[in-house]
C-alpha cells in the first residue's frame, strides 16, 4: 500500500495515492482533463501535451498523464496558460491533418474555442495517399495525429510484431513499415490491435472504409 | 588583458596526436592528483567550485557528480560532444586541438563517480575530432590510462567513442542516451533524471565537453582559483565562439562575464561589413538577439537571464547594419523545423507553423494576426514541449520582433 | 520511397560487408549506429537487404533499423553520390556568402541549388545546418574533409582533385 | 464517418481464449469488431481471427433451408449415407416440418429396431453450453444412448486422461490474468502465437518483465525466439525429455519435499523408476543436449512458482496420456500446484471445447463429469430428467465411425462438427460413414461431412443466438444474438427442442421438463441443477463479465486457480511410464515425418475461416519443408509438392523454412483440398483414444499440378 497525500486541484482539496499521476488524481476527484495520446493499456508516450496542467511553482506546464502528484501541490487544470496551450496545439493539429473521423478531438476544438482558420490557408500540411494493401485494414495517414498508440500496440505493449515504426522526423514524421513495404510483406500479423487503439480513424477496418466510400459517393 | 587562458592553453602548442606531448604540457596531472585525493575529495572539490554546466543549461556540475558518486552501480559517464548549436564550435576546437584533455577528464569523472564505463558521443559531422579522439583513446589504452588498474589505483575504466549521425536533438542529454542505445533520438520524459536512470537505465553523469575540461583545472588549481574568475554567481573560464560580422572570428577564452562589447572589440577586432553593430545572436539559434542597448551586459548566465536572454553555449554571432535580417529569421525558423525530432506536438507542429508564418511574412504576405500567432506558438512550445529544443525554438525569433529587426 | 533500389557492390565491398556483419553478430541495438556508420563507409548507403541483414546480425526487429535510418540525416536509405558535399547554410556562413558557393557547386555539378546528385552519380550536394566551423565561414565538408573559408572560384579545383 | 445500427457485446467464436468482443452491426451485417480495454480476459486485445474473421456469417454458402437428399421419398425406404459430389446437385429444399418429421421418424425407428446403442451423436465444441447440454440430454434421455462425443477427443483427450488418472481433474488449473505475472513457465507442444494469440501476448508481457520461459518443441515456433531455454526435441520424444527433467529434479533433490510428502503418493516407486531416464539417455533419444535438460529442470523446480502450458503437440499422440502424465509428475515434484502463476494448463483449442465437455458432450459422463456408470449419478439424473437412463459408457469419436463401418452404429447425428476433415485417416472414415442407414448434419455450412447426410438442417451461427461459452480458463461468458439467422435457419436450441417434442411423441417418453424452454437462460438454470459447480453462475452475474467455475453459489466469486486445497483425487498419483516411440516412423519408402497443425489465419477444419477474408491471407495449402530437405528434393518455395503416406496423398505449395527440423515436414489441418488427415493414421492412444497427428511417415516429391478442387465452393 502506498501512502496517501493531499493536494489541491482547481481549488479543491484532493487526496491521492502518492504514486498516482495528476490525471488519475483529477479523475478520482471528478475533474476531467483532456487526453489524446494517452491510452490506459499502453505506455503513456506523453507526446500530445493536451493534458498539460499548471502546477504553481513549476516553470513549465506539466503533462498530467505522466506527472506524479506531490504533497501540497497546487494544480490548475484550467487557466489562461493551460487553455492557450491546448487551444494552440489543437489549432495547429487541425491545420495539419484531417480530423473528420475524430469526433472527440472536434469536440475539444469547440470546447477550447479553437479557430484553426486564424492560421490561414498557406500552411504545410501532412498529406498521404490512402494505403490499401491488405484485406483487413486501410491506413489513411492524412488522419494520423502521430499519437504513437499503433506503434506501441504493435510493439512491446501488445503484439510484439514490430511491424510499425516511423519514417522521417519532425513535422514530416509518418508511421511506416520497414522500407515502407506493403503490410503483407512485413512482420504484421494483422491482429488489428493498432486499429483498435487508433483515435482518429487513420487505421480502419477495410469493410468500414469501403462502406463509407460507398455511402459518400 | 590579464587573463591567461587555461582551457585552450595547449591548443596550437602541442601535437594533438601525441600523448607524450600532452604529458609534457601538464597532461594527466589532474588525473594523478585525483587518484591521490580519492573519489570523495574530487567530488567535494567539484561541489566547492561553482561550475555551472557549459552545455547551455547551467546546471551545477557538482550536484550531478555527487548524485552519481552516491548511486549504486553499474553507472556511466557520458561526455556530451554533440555540439550542434548554430554558431557554436568550442567543443570541436577543444577536441581537435587537445583530445587527450577530454579523455583525461572523462577518466577523472569516471574515477570520481566510480563509474564502470565512459562514452564520448561526438557529433557525426565532426569527423576530424572523432578521428583524433579515436587515436588518442588507443594511445591511452597502450599507456595504461585506460583499462585495468589505472595509475595503480585499482580503478578499471573503459571509454567507448560514439558518433552521432546528423541530429541536433541528440545534444539533448536523454536523446543522446537513446541514440547510444541505437534508437531514434527522441528526448525522454523527465523525471527520472540521468543521475537516477540515464544511459541503459543506469545512473549516468553527463557533462558537456567544456564542463569536463574545467573539472581538470578545478582538481589541479582548486575551487578557490576557479571561483575567483568572473562573477561570483557564475564563475570560471568561459569559451565564447565568436562569428559573423567581426574582423577576427574565432574561439575566445575569457573570464565568465565579459561584455559583448569587449568580446567584439577586443577579441573580434571590431564589427566588419558596414562596421556598425546592429545586433548579436547570443546562445545560438536557441538564444536571443541582443541589440546595442546590451553591449555592456556581462555575458554570464545570471546577467543574461535577468534580461530574458540566455548564455546557452556562449556562441555569439554578430550582425552589422548592412545585413537583411529577414532571411536570417527564415533560416532560424527553417533550422528548428528541420531539427525538431517530432516527438511532442507543440514542437513538431509549432516549429513548422513558425516556419510557415515567417515564410509568408518574409515574402510580404503576412496576415494581420501573424505576430500574435507567433507569440501563441512560442508560449505553447515554451510551456509544453518535452525538451529544451521546443522550449527555446521561438526565443530568437520573438526577440527579433521585440527589437523590431524586420 | 518509390522504386526499390539495391546496392551494386564489388566483390571486394561485398566481402568487407560480410566481414563487418560477422564482427557485429549479436551486438544488440546499441551497436546499430556504429554498424551503420561502418557499413556506409564501405557502401555509401544502406539498401533494404542490407538493412534486413543488419537487423538479423544485431538480433533486433527490422523496423528499428528503418526507424534509425530515417531519423538521422547522415544515414541514407536511398542512393547517394560517391562523394557527398555538405555546404553549411547556417547563419555565420550565410553572412559570409554561402550562396555563391552553393551556386558554384550547383552549376558545376548540374544539380539544383537545393541539392541533388550529379548525373554521373559521383557527387551529391547537400545543404547542411551549422557544421560548427563558423570561424571558417563559408564552410563545406567534402565527405569527411573540412574546408573553409572557401570561395566560389576554388570550386572547380576542389572537385577536380577528387578521384 | 459510419454510424452503426447497434453494437452487441459477445464472445469471440474462435479459440479457447474467449476474447470479449463487440459486433458493430449495420443493416444486419457485421462491419467491424472491437474489444473493450477494461474487460477480462483479453483487455481489448484481439487476434486477426477475432477482429477480422467473423464475416463468415455472411458467406453466400450459408445453409438457409432444410435440405433432404433428392432420392428420398417420405415413407419409402432409402439408401445408405454416401458422399454427394455437390450439395447443390444432390439435395432438395424442404420445409422444417418435413425435415424434422423425417429425422424424428428415422431416429425413433432405429432406436426401436436396434436400441439406442445403434445411434451415435457428435456434440460440438463450437456450440454453446446450452446447445450441448440439451443435445446430450436429448440423446441420453429420449434415445437412451451414451454414444456422445465431440472433437475434444481429437485435441485434448490425451491431456484429459493424463490428468484424470493422476489428479482427477482435467481443466486448465490456472488463469489467463496470471500469465502476465509469471516467474517461470514451460510452453510445450503449443504454437501459442498461432493457436492462442492473445494468450501469447500475455506470456510475452511476462517475458518482458523478466519471466523465464522454457520452450520444449521440435519446431522453431515464435515463442522459441523469446525463450530463456529452447529444448528442441525430436518429434515424438517428449516423454524422454520430461522424464529426464524429473530425473534431475529428484536426483539433485530439487523437489518440494513437503508437497511430495503430504500431497502425493507413489513417490518412492517413481523415484526408483526414473533412475534409468538420465539426461544423457534422453539426449540420445531426443537430441536435446543433457545440459539443457538439467538447466530446464533446475529453472522449473527452483522457481517460487512455475506454470506449464501445453497444446496439441503433447496430447495428439498415441502416447498423449503419457505426455500429459509426465507433465503432471513434474508439477507435483516441484509442488507447483495450487498456487498463483503455477499449475497445469492445457490450452483448449476451440471456443467452447471446455464447455462442451463440461456439459456432458462425452460418452462416459453427464454434465459436470459425473460418470454414467455410477449408479448414484444415474439415479440423480433419472430423478432430474424424469426418465430411465443407460449406464453403459458410449463410444468415442473414432470408435463411432469404426462401429458404423461394422454396422453396430446405424444412425449418426452430427451437430456443428466436421469429422470429414478433422478425423484421422479420412479415407477409412468415408467408408465407415457410407455404411450408415441414417445421417443428420445440423450446421451453418454444407461441410465436407454434410455431403454424407440424408438430412441437412440449417442452424443459426454464433452471432444469431443466445447462450454461453466456457473459455480455456473455465470462465463462463455470454454469447448474444446480434443478427437474425439467414433464411429459415434456426438456433440449435430451437431445432433440438422441436425434435425433442417430436421424439417424445413417437417414443412415448416424457422428460420432466419437456422441450419448451423459455430460452437459453432457462436451459442454463437446469445446468446448475445438474452440476453444482455451475450453480452459482447466473446470466445476471455474467451480463458484463464472465465468472470462472467452480462457482457453487451466487455469492461465490468463482475460482481463479484450482487445487488450493489439494487436488480432487486427494493425493496426486505419480504415474510410471516408459518411453515409447511413435507408431509410425520414417523409413526408406516414406522417409519424412509429417507433423500437422495450425496457422494463425485459419481455425480448425477451415469451415469458417476459409469462408472469411482470413482466407486472403492464407488462401492455399502450404507445406513447410526444411531448407536441407528441400535442397535434397529439388524443391524451392512456390513449387508444388505431393505428400504421400500409406493412406493417401495430397498436393500443397512448398514453403522452404527452418521452422520444422530436418526430416519433418509440416502441413496445416485447415485445407479440405489438401486435407492433412488423408495422410494421418488412426492408431489411437490406448487410454485416451486420441490419434497421433504429429507423427506420420510420408514421402515428398515435386508435383506439377495442384488439382485442388474446392469442396467449399
Amino acid at each position: 500500500m502506498t501512502s496517501t497525500i493531499s493536494l489541491t486541484i482547481d481549488g479543491q482539496p484532493v487526496e491521492a495515492p502518492a504514486d498516482a499521476t495528476v490525471l488519475q488524481a483529477a479523475e478520482a476527484a471528478g475533474i476531467t482533463i483532456p487526453t489524446l495520446c494517452h491510452h490506459p493499456n499502453l505506455t503513456p508516450p506523453a507526446v500530445c501535451r493536451l493534458c498539460v496542467v499548471e502546477w504553481e511553482g513549476r516553470r513549465t506546464l506539466q503533462p498530467a498523464c505522466v506527472t506524479q502528484v506531490a504533497a501540497d501541490a497546487v494544480i490548475h487544470t484550467r487557466s489562461p496558460r493551460v487553455d492557450l496551450a491546448r487551444r494552440t496545439i489543437l489549432e495547429m493539429l487541425a491545420t495539419t491533418v484531417d480530423l473528420s473521423d475524430a469526433p472527440e478531438l472536434r469536440a475539444m476544438l469547440a470546447e477550447y474555442d479553437a479557430h484553426p482558420e486564424r492560421f490561414g490557408e498557406d500552411l504545410t500540411r501532412r498529406e498521404h495517399e490512402v494505403i490499401i494493401d491488405n484485406s483487413f485494414f486501410v491506413r489513411d495517414y492524412d488522419k494520423c495525429v502521430l499519437c504513437w498508440r499503433c506503434v506501441e500496440a504493435c510493439g512491446t505493449d501488445m503484439e510484439h510484431a514490430f511491424a510499425l515504426g516511423f519514417s522521417g522526423r519532425g513535422f514530416e514524421t509518418s508511421i511506416a513499415t520497414f522500407f515502407e513495404n506493403p503490410m503483407p510483406e512485413t512482420t504484421c500479423v494483422f491482429c488489428g490491435n493498432c486499429v483498435g487503439v487508433c483515435p482518429t480513424g487513420a487505421l480502419k477496418d477495410r469493410r468500414v472504409f469501403e462502406l463509407e466510400m460507398a455511402t459518400d459517393y | 588583458m590579464s587573463y591567461e587562458p587555461v582551457l585552450t592553453a595547449r591548443i596550437g602548442k602541442i601535437d594533438p596526436a601525441s600523448l607524450t606531448d600532452y604529458e609534457a604540457h601538464g597532461g594527466f596531472q589532474a588525473l594523478i592528483r585525483a587518484v591521490e585525493l580519492g573519489p570523495g575529495r574530487v567530488v567535494a572539490l567539484m561541489e566547492e567550485a561553482t561550475l555551472l554546466g557549459r552545455g547551455g543549461a547551467a546546471f551545477p556540475a557538482g550536484i550531478k557528480w555527487r548524485a552519481v558518486h552516491q548511486a549504486e552501480g553499474p553507472k556511466f559517464v557520458v561526455a556530451n560532444a554533440d555540439e550542434s548549436e548554430p554558431g557554436t564550435f568550442k567543443d570541436r576546437v577543444l577536441m581537435e586541438g587537445d583530445p587527450y584533455a577530454l579523455i583525461e577528464a572523462v577518466i577523472l569523472a569516471g574515477f570520481a563517480t566510480a563509474a564502470d564505463k565512459g562514452f564520448i558521443y561526438v557529433r557525426g559531422e565532426y569527423a576530424r575530432a572523432y578521428q583524433r579522439l579515436r587515436h588518442a583513446i588507443a594511445r591511452c589504452y597502450e599507456a595504461g590510462y585506460l583499462g585495468r588498474d589505472i595509475l595503480g589505483s585499482g580503478f578499471e575504466f573503459h571509454i567507448e567513442l560514439r558518433r552521432g549521425a546528423g541530429a541536433y536533438i541528440c545534444g539533448e542529454e536523454t536523446a543522446l542516451f537513446e541514440s547510444i542505445e541505437g534508437k531514434r533520438g527522441y528526448p525522454r520524459l523527465k523525471p527520472p533524471f540521468p543521475t537516477q536512470a540515464g544511459l541503459f537505465g543506469r545512473p549516468t553523469l553527463i557533462n558537456n565537453v567544456e564542463t569536463l575540461i574545467n573539472a581538470l583545472h578545478i582538481v589541479l588549481r582548486g575551487p578557490a582559483w576557479f571561483n575567483s574568475i568572473g562573477p561570483a554567481h557564475s564563475p570560471g573560464p568561459k569559451l565564447y565562439p565568436l562569428s559573423g560580422r567581426v574582423q577576427r572570428p574565432g574561439l575566445v577564452e575569457a573570464p565568465m562575464g565579459i561584455t559583448l562589447r569587449e568580446l567584439i572589440e577586443e577579441h573580434g577586432g571590431g564589427v566588419s561589413g558596414s562596421g556598425e553593430f546592429r545586433v548579436a545572436l547570443v546562445g545560438g539559434a536557441a538564444g536571443a538577439f541582443l541589440g546595442p542597448d546590451h553591449l555592456n551586459t556581462p555575458l554570464d548566465f545570471r546577467s543574461l537571464a535577468s534580461i530574458g536572454a540566455a548564455l546557452g553555449s556562449g556562441a555569439v554571432i554578430v550582425f552589422d547594419t548592412s545585413v537583411d535580417m529577414k532571411p536570417i529569421l527564415q533560416r532560424i525558423a527553417d533550422f528548428f523545423a528541420h531539427e525538431s525530432c517530432g516527438k511532442c506536438y507543440p514542437c513538431q507542429l509549432g516549429t513548422m507553423r513558425q516556419r510557415d508564418i515567417i515564410a509568408r511574412m518574409v515574402a510580404g504576405q503576412g496576415r494581420p494576426g501573424d505576430l500574435q500567432l507567433l507569440r501563441d506558438i512560442g508560449q505553447t512550445m515554451r510551456d509544453t514541449s518535452i525538451c529544451g529544443l521546443g522550449q527555446t525554438a521561438s526565443n530568437a525569433i520573438l526577440s527579433a520582433f521585440e527589437l523590431k529587426l524586420t | 520511397m518509390t522504386s526499390p533500389q539495391t546496392l551494386a557492390l564489388t566483390p571486394h565491398q561485398e566481402q568487407a560487408l560480410q566481414t563487418l556483419l560477422r564482427r557485429y553478430q549479436g551486438g544488440g541495438q546499441s551497436a546499430l549506429l556504429p554498424l551503420l556508420h561502418d557499413i556506409q563507409a564501405i557502401t555509401g548507403w544502406v539498401d533494404e537487404p542490407t538493412a534486413r541483414a543488419v537487423a538479423h546480425t544485431l538480433g533486433i526487429p527490422e523496423i528499428e533499423v528503418h526507424n534509425v535510418l530515417e531519423f538521422y540525416t547522415l544515414f541514407y536509405n536511398r542512393p547517394v553520390g560517391k562523394h557527398v558535399i555538405r555546404v553549411c547554410n547556417d547563419l555565420a556562413c550565410m553572412l559570409a556568402g554561402h550562396e555563391a558557393i552553393i551556386r558554384a557547386l550547383a552549376d558545376h555539378l548540374g544539380v539544383p541549388e537545393q541539392g541533388g546528385t550529379s548525373a554521373d552519380g559521383r557527387f551529391t550536394l547537400e545543404l547542411h545546418p551549422c557544421l560548427g566551423h563558423c570561424e571558417l565561414a563559408p564552410f563545406l565538408m567534402l565527405d569527411e574533409e573540412p574546408m573553409g573559408p572557401v570561395s566560389p572560384d576554388q570550386i572547380p579545383d576542389l572537385l577536380g582533385g577528387v578521384s | 464517418m459510419l454510424t452503426f445500427d447497434r453494437i452487441v457485446p459477445t464472445t469471440c467464436p474462435f479459440c479457447g481464449v474467449g476474447c470479449q468482443i463487440n459486433l458493430h452491426i449495420k443493416e444486419n451485417r457485421i462491419v467491424q469488431v472491437t474489444a473493450d480495454f477494461d474487460k477480462r480476459p483479453n483487455y481489448g486485445e484481439l487476434c486477426v481471427k477475432g477482429r477480422f474473421g467473423t464475416d463468415f456469417v455472411h458467406h453466400p454458402t450459408r445453409l438457409t433451408q432444410p435440405l433432404i437428399r433428392k432420392d428420398i421419398v417420405l415413407g419409402q425406404p432409402f439408401g445408405k449415407a454416401r458422399p454427394a459430389r455437390s450439395v447443390a446437385e444432390a439435395y432438395r429444399e424442404a420445409t422444417w416440418e418435413e425435415a424434422l418429421t423425417l429425422v424424428a421418424d428415422q431416429l425413433a425407428r432405429i432406436a426401436q429396431e436396434s436400441g439406442g446403442d445403434a445411434i451415435a451423436a457428435l456434440a460440438s465444441a463450437k456450440l454453446t453450453n446450452e446447445d450441448n447440454y440439451l443435445y446430450q440430454k436429448l440423446f441420453r434421455s429420449l434415445l437412451k444412448t451414451n454414444h456422445i462425443d465431440h472433437c475434444a477427443r481429437l485435441c485434448h483427450a490425451g491431456s484429459v486422461v493424463g490428468l484424470m488418472r493422476t489428479i482427477a481433474s482435467a481443466a486448465m488449473s490456472n488463469s489467463i490474468e496470471e500469465m502476465e505475472n509469471l516467474h517461470t513457465f514451460i510452453v510445450t507442444g503449443s504454437n501459442t502465437t498461432y493457436a492462442h494469440p492473445v494468450i501469447a501476448l500475455k506470456m510475452l508481457k511476462a517475458v518482458d518483465k523478466g519471466a523465464r520461459l522454457i520452450v520444449v518443441d521440435p519446431r522453431r515456433i515464435d515463442m522459441a525466439k523469446h525463450a530463456t531455454l529452447w529444448l528442441q526435441q525430436r518429434p515424438g520424444t517428449d516423454v524422454a525429455v520430461f522424464q529426464a527433467m524429473a530425473h534431475v529434479i529428484v536426483n539433485e533433490e530439487l523437489y518440494d519435499k513437503a508437497y511430495v510428502a503430504t500431497q502425493t503418493e507413489g513417490f518412492e516407486a517413481y523415484a526408483a523408476h526414473i533412475q534409468r531416464f538420465t539426461p544423457e539417455w534422453a539426449e540420445e533419444v531426443s537430441g536435446v543436449p543433457a545440459w539443457k535438460i538439467r538447466e530446464a529442470a533446475r529453472l522449473y523446480a527452483t522457481a517460487p512458482s512455475a506454470a506449464i502450458y501445453w497444446g496439441m503437440g503433447i496430447s495428439q499422440s498415441t502416447h498423449g496420456s503419457d505426455n500429459a502424465s509426465a507433465l503432471v509428475n513434474l508439477a507435483m515434484l516441484a509442488g507447483h500446484l495450487g498456487k498463483y502463476g503455477g499449475g497445469l494448463n492445457p490450452l483448449r483449442g476451440q471456443n467452447n471445447v471446455q464447455g462442451c465437455s463440461d456439459m456432458g458432450g462425452l460418452p462416459n459422463v453427464y454434465p459436470g463429469y459425473q460418470p454414467v456408470s455410477d449408479p448414484a449419478v444415474k439415479a440423480k439424473f433419472e430423478k432430474l430428467w424424469g426418465v430411465e437412463l443407460n449406464d453403459r459408457p458410449g463410444l468415442t469419436v473414432v470408435e463411432m465411425a469404426q462401429a458404423a463401418g461394422e454396422g453396430r452404429i446405424r444412425a449418426m447425428y452430427v451437430m456443428g462438427e466436421n469429422p470429414a476433415t478433422s478425423d484421422p485417416h479420412l479415407h477409412a472414415l468415408y467408408e465407415h460413414f457410407s455404411n450408415l442407414d441414417f445421417m443428420v448434419v445440423q450446421d451453418i455450412f454444407p461441410t465436407e461431412t454434410a455431403r454424407f447426410a440424408h438430412v441437412i438442417l440449417p442452424a443459426a451461427s454464433w452471432a444469431e443466438k443466445e447462450g454461453t461459452f466456457t473459455n480455456t480458463e473455465r470462465r463462463v461468458q455470454r454469447v448474444r444474438a446480434a443478427l437474425p439467422p439467414p433464411g429459415e435457419a434456426r438456433p440449435d436450441l430451437d431445432i433440438l427442442q422441436d425434435l425433442g417434442r417430436r421424439l417424445e411423441a413417437r417414443l412415448g417418453v416424457h422428460t420432466a421438463q419437456g422441450w419448451n424452454y423459455a430460452g437459453a437462460e432457462a436451459v442454463w438454470r437446469e445446468v446448475g441443477q445438474a452440476a453444482s459447480e455451475y450453480a452459482g453462475i447466473t446470466y445476471q452475474r455474467i451480463e458484463e463479465e464472465g465468472v470462472q467455475y467452480p462457482c457453487y453459489t451466487e455469492d461465490d466469486p468463482g475460482t481463479l486457480y484450482l487445487y488450493k486445497e489439494g487436488v480432487p483425487r486427494g493425493r496426486g498419483k505419480f504415474w510410471l511410464m516408459d518411453f515409447r516411440p511413435p507408431v509410425e516412423l520414417p523409413d526408406e519408402e516414406y522417409p519424412f515425418n509429417l507433423s500437422t497443425g495450425r496457422l494463425l489465419y485459419h481455425w480448425h477444419g477451415g469451415a469458417l475461416t476459409r469462408r472469411s477474408r482470413l482466407n486472403d491471407a492464407a488462401p492455399e495449402p502450404v507445406v513447410e519443408i526444411h531448407p536441407v530437405d528441400a535442397k535434397k528434393l529439388g524443391l524451392v518455395s512456390g513449387d508444388l509438392a505431393k505428400i504421400r503416406s500409406r493412406r493417401g496423398q495430397v498436393v500443397a505449395r512448398v514453403r522452404v523454412t527452418d521452422r520444422s527440423p530436418i526430416g519433418t515436414v509440416f502441413l496445416p489441418m485447415h485445407y479440405a483440398e489438401a486435407a492433412a488427415n488423408l495422410l494421418t493414421l488412426d492408431a489411437l492412444d490406448p487410454d485416451a483414444k486420441i490419434p497421433d497427428y504429429k507423427n506420420t511417415a510420408v514421402a515428398v516429391e515435386k508435383a506439377e499440378v495442384a488439382n485442388w478442387e474446392l469442396v467449399l465452393a
